[in-house]
């Protein structure tokens, strides 16, 4: 499940709502990635997120296709923010469901990878003194990303 | 065909999206990149490395030359930074 | 953190009280346990969950500061319960946050093999005819624990 | 000493928990175990495979013989099952 959206999002009402009611999960691994006051040695101050509607969705629906493919997941949820999000606010959401431990942590390792380097959004940093920086590509994320495609 | 731009190729070109229609000089994403390169000094510095500029057709990442047609979706952007 | 208890937590308001009021956090990775209906092939009914006070706080303390000494985590938090649960209830949750997604990620993957290997607790499972057994070590329990190992 | 008994072997003793003294036949884990062999059918039993018998002392794992002394609390249980 995919969604693409400005408002903030409640962790634990989203996990409960993929669990509730049901009796074969074993195992619930969530991430949430989240506003931090730092980044590459600079002071943050805030961020705003732009994306590309339409192309984002399908791009996440990918990653979510590529991820049940590989690993037996019963669920799997893939929030994230754009618009302007103040620190300590949550971006982003991953959360997979499985019947054993290991497929729910590799599932939502391999989404947050993906997502980081296929999904089109671009963050912008406020710094202290107010200026408005676009954060550039990381060689740490892609070679994240590129662990996983050696699997195939 | 509808281009769109994203980040700072937007901010740079201070346009979101534009209708070129198809043409002879604009047949592909190559020569549409060529085509790119000669509006004038914003284009030309967006355009000036193809490293940092990413390129989807209808909402699909592209890599090679992409031949295009009357209403495709092209659009260029830095690579991503979400998450 | 450690907690030890018979009650039902509440995954959601355990990941916020550890990052309300912090910007320092980029990343956390919570894992869920829940009671399946499934084991090994048999229908389970529910769950009973005995422990040995004392050496078990003692053991996910030894836990906690491993995955701390291993990884980039500002927080950790291991709750695990005891006594009857029913389907689909949580018996163990685990949470990190650090300021990089991989160190959460893999602190937290850590910190479930080690538990389910070191940890001082024995579960029963009852089936549909009423009949209660004592759940038995398994195999991939261990070389999940041993992945860990060869690390070091 | 107090020994401590878990999960099936507390359930196959019939006992949680009891207090031993100290002696020469108990003066560490490995006498300890010939001791409680011959104890009885269901000692006998239990502690016939040591391969699914985990042994603490004073709450943690040993591996190898260990010592024992007055006041030590050495608990008796399966491989273990929780997470």
């Amino acid at each position: 499940m995919i969604r693409v959206q400005r408002e903030k999002f409640d962790i634990g009402a989203e996990i409960e709502a993929l669990t509730t009611g049901r009796t074969d999960i074993g195992a619930v691994v969530s991430f949430t990635g989240l506003v931090r006051d730092f980044n590459d040695g600079n002071k943050v101050t805030g961020l705003s997120l732009e994306h590309y509607p339409g192309m984002t969705e399908r791009e996440l629906a990918k990653i979510e296709d590529e991820a049940r493919g590989r690993w037996d997941i019963q669920e799997c949820l893939i929030i994230h923010r754009h618009g302007k999000m103040a620190l300590g606010e949550p971006i982003v959401l991953v959360v997979t469901a499985s019947p054993h431990r290991r497929d729910a942590f590799e599932a939502a390792h391999f989404l947050m990878d993906w997502l980081k380097t296929k999904a089109p959004f671009w963050k912008q940093e406020m710094n202290a003194s107010g200026e408005v920086n676009w954060v550039n590509e990381r060689e740490s994320d892609l070679e994240a990303a590129k662990r996983w495609s050696s699997d195939t | 065909m509808k281009i769109l731009y994203f980040a700072w190729l937007k901010a740079k070109l201070q346009m979101t999206e534009e209708v070129v229609s198809c043409s002879d000089e604009r047949r592909d994403t190559d020569s549409l990149v060529r085509w790119m390169k000669k509006r004038g000094p914003a284009f030309e510095e967006v355009f000036s490395d193809l490293e940092v500029v990413r390129i989807a057709v209808n909402q699909e990442y592209i890599t090679g030359n992409t031949t295009l047609s009357e209403g495709d979706e092209i659009a260029f952007f830095p690579p991503v930074t979400g998450g």
